[in-house]
């Protein structure tokens, strides 16, 4: 394997958090951006065309080693641990922020029809969620939206990787 | 808080909205044109029956009923004249919107929930928290969240909860006295004028005036005045 | 590549200690432990032959992937990269600051309860605290107030976007 790709795949694979494009234009000075994004390409081809137990992922504007999604099981089995857990509500939640941020929490339970405090707090601890300031109108109400650790909980690259919100016909007239 | 006994055993429905759309489908009736009698009566027996089981109701289930109660006794009056010039709107309108917005979501939700998420079907690898100080490195962008958080902390930790009474003009005070003197490291010199001319709203004329008296009572700055009634200067009063 | 193998792969993978071939049996329940050792020895030398960026080791009697040894000074250089965390007694200190600003060192001191001395140096290093002035008193203490870094890192327009603890108990419902 050359060199640089040899470089990235190391980088890559030391960083707990997704490694984007520009720290490793920082880290290896004189190649381009070019460059290291043809080199994440073709390892990212190499890893899905073994099919081996891990796959390079490209996730929240950076990239990332994952394991292959068929293992979960057994991943769990050596954890030990329960898997990561959303509730029905809490993913409820996160949905309408996910898609309507910067949204307000009087129009989280406007949607959902219920108080959404409980949740909100656990998703703001959980890092999903984050205060994105004040909206502009009298009362100046707190404004929320998604976090990058979203992106990387979800396995997205950016927020319009999201699928289209599937809206349901209005009534007429 | 999630220990609410309601949560416990209306986990089934996510709140009085899904209820309603699970009605709508057991009954396989148009969302469009619900038969709001039915719906009505099926939605009472389930809230009897948690009531029933003595169980803490949230507060949004019953306004619910009552929204459907009271549309039901609209639907069942004549229409008035002003309502059938107008041509009448029907009175299920608004929910209709509603449960439809909330279906949208419900799915989105879903959606997600099919998602390979990081810590439930894929991993990445786990990683020793190592320290690493200095301070070339970047911080880490840090959510105003856990900022809050560290101030509940500290008031938990002393059982002062005097400080805990903060407020928005408290803050805005604040931001006024970040920026005079973030404009006088830079300027050096400000008239009176420099710093309340610009300014437009009430709100923020208050705020500059404010912020200029605690600046001089704390005596971080100085005002000048070289003649009476000429222009006031002001700067950072230093060592 | 074949299910076992892919499987032993992501186990060894988000291990963050080597797994042993006794772990590999305990999991991978109708496997022999031969298997699972030419497994393992198939990985070993694939990866070798490959000569990219990682490598899968025996170690401490059990396997672990590991950078290659010519990129250490490349790894180094991310790791010196890492964004840095603040001490929960930083946070602390910070956040009194950013609510009760222009404040006295004093007055932290009276809040939290400690001397925060070293902790303010950190912070002023780290530029997300200036001095703004002295009081005209005795001693002539020094006032502190939080900076420009300071909103972005916390990726605050104003301060103002901040919310009041009131608004803050509403989340816990």
């Amino acid at each position: 394997m050359d060199k640089l790709k040899a470089i990235i795949e190391a980088l890559v694979f030391v960083s707990d958090t997704p490694v984007t494009v520009a720290v490793l234009e920082g880290i290896l000075e004189d190649v381009s951006k070019k460059e290291i994004s043809s080199a994440l390409d073709d390892l990212m081809r190499e890893y899905e065309e073994r099919g081996g137990g891990i796959f390079l992922k490209e996730v929240a504007g950076g990239y990332q080693f994952r394991t292959g999604e068929t293992l979960t099981s057994w991943v769990l089995k050596l954890k030990g641990q329960k898997p990561m857990d959303l509730s029905p509500a809490a993913m409820e939640t996160l949905a309408v922020i996910a898609y309507r941020q910067p949204v307000m929490k009087s129009e989280i339970e406007r949607v959902r029809g219920v108080d959404v405090s409980g949740i909100m707090r656990g998703l703001l601890e959980k890092n999903l969620v984050r205060i994105m300031g004040r909206k502009n109108v009298p009362g100046r109400p707190i404004i929320y939206g998604t976090t990058r650790k979203f992106l990387e909980t979800f396995g997205l690259k950016a927020l319009s990787d999201l699928p289209t919100l599937r809206e349901f016909k209005e009534l007429e007239g | 808080m999630t220990d609410r006994a309601y949560e416990i055993k209306l986990d089934i429905f996510e709140g009085p909205l899904d209820l309603l759309l699970y009605l709508i489908r057991k009954n396989e009736v148009d969302i469009y044109d619900i038969p709001i009698a039915l719906i009505t009566k099926q939605y009472m027996e389930y809230i009897n029956v948690m009531k029933a089981l003595n169980l803490d109701l949230a507060g949004e289930y019953l306004v619910l009923a009552a929204t459907l109660t009271h549309i039901k006794s609209r639907m069942l009056l004549p229409p008035t004249e002003d309502e059938e010039e107008e041509e009448e709107a029907d009175p299920r309108e608004e929910l209709v919107r509603q449960l439809l917005e909330y279906k949208t979501f419900k799915e989105a939700a879903l959606g997600l929930d099919r998602m390979d998420i990081l810590g439930r079907d894929v991993f990445s690898r786990d990683h020793t928290f190592e320290e690493i100080e200095g301070n070339g490195q970047p911080l880490r962008e840090i959510g105003i969240f856990e900022l809050v958080e560290a101030f509940r902390r500290v008031s938990f930790q002393t059982g002062q909860h005097d400080i805990m009474e903060i407020d928005v003009e408290k803050i805005s005070l604040s931001d006024r006295i970040n920026d005079i003197v973030d404009e006088l490291e830079k300027r050096g010199e400000l008239t009176f004028t420099d710093l309340l001319g610009e300014t437009d709203s009430r709100r923020r004329l208050i705020y500059t005036f404010l912020a200029i008296l605690e600046l001089m009572k704390l005596r971080i700055i100085k005002a000048y005045q070289a003649v009476p009634y000429g222009a006031i200067r002001i700067r950072l009063a230093g060592e």
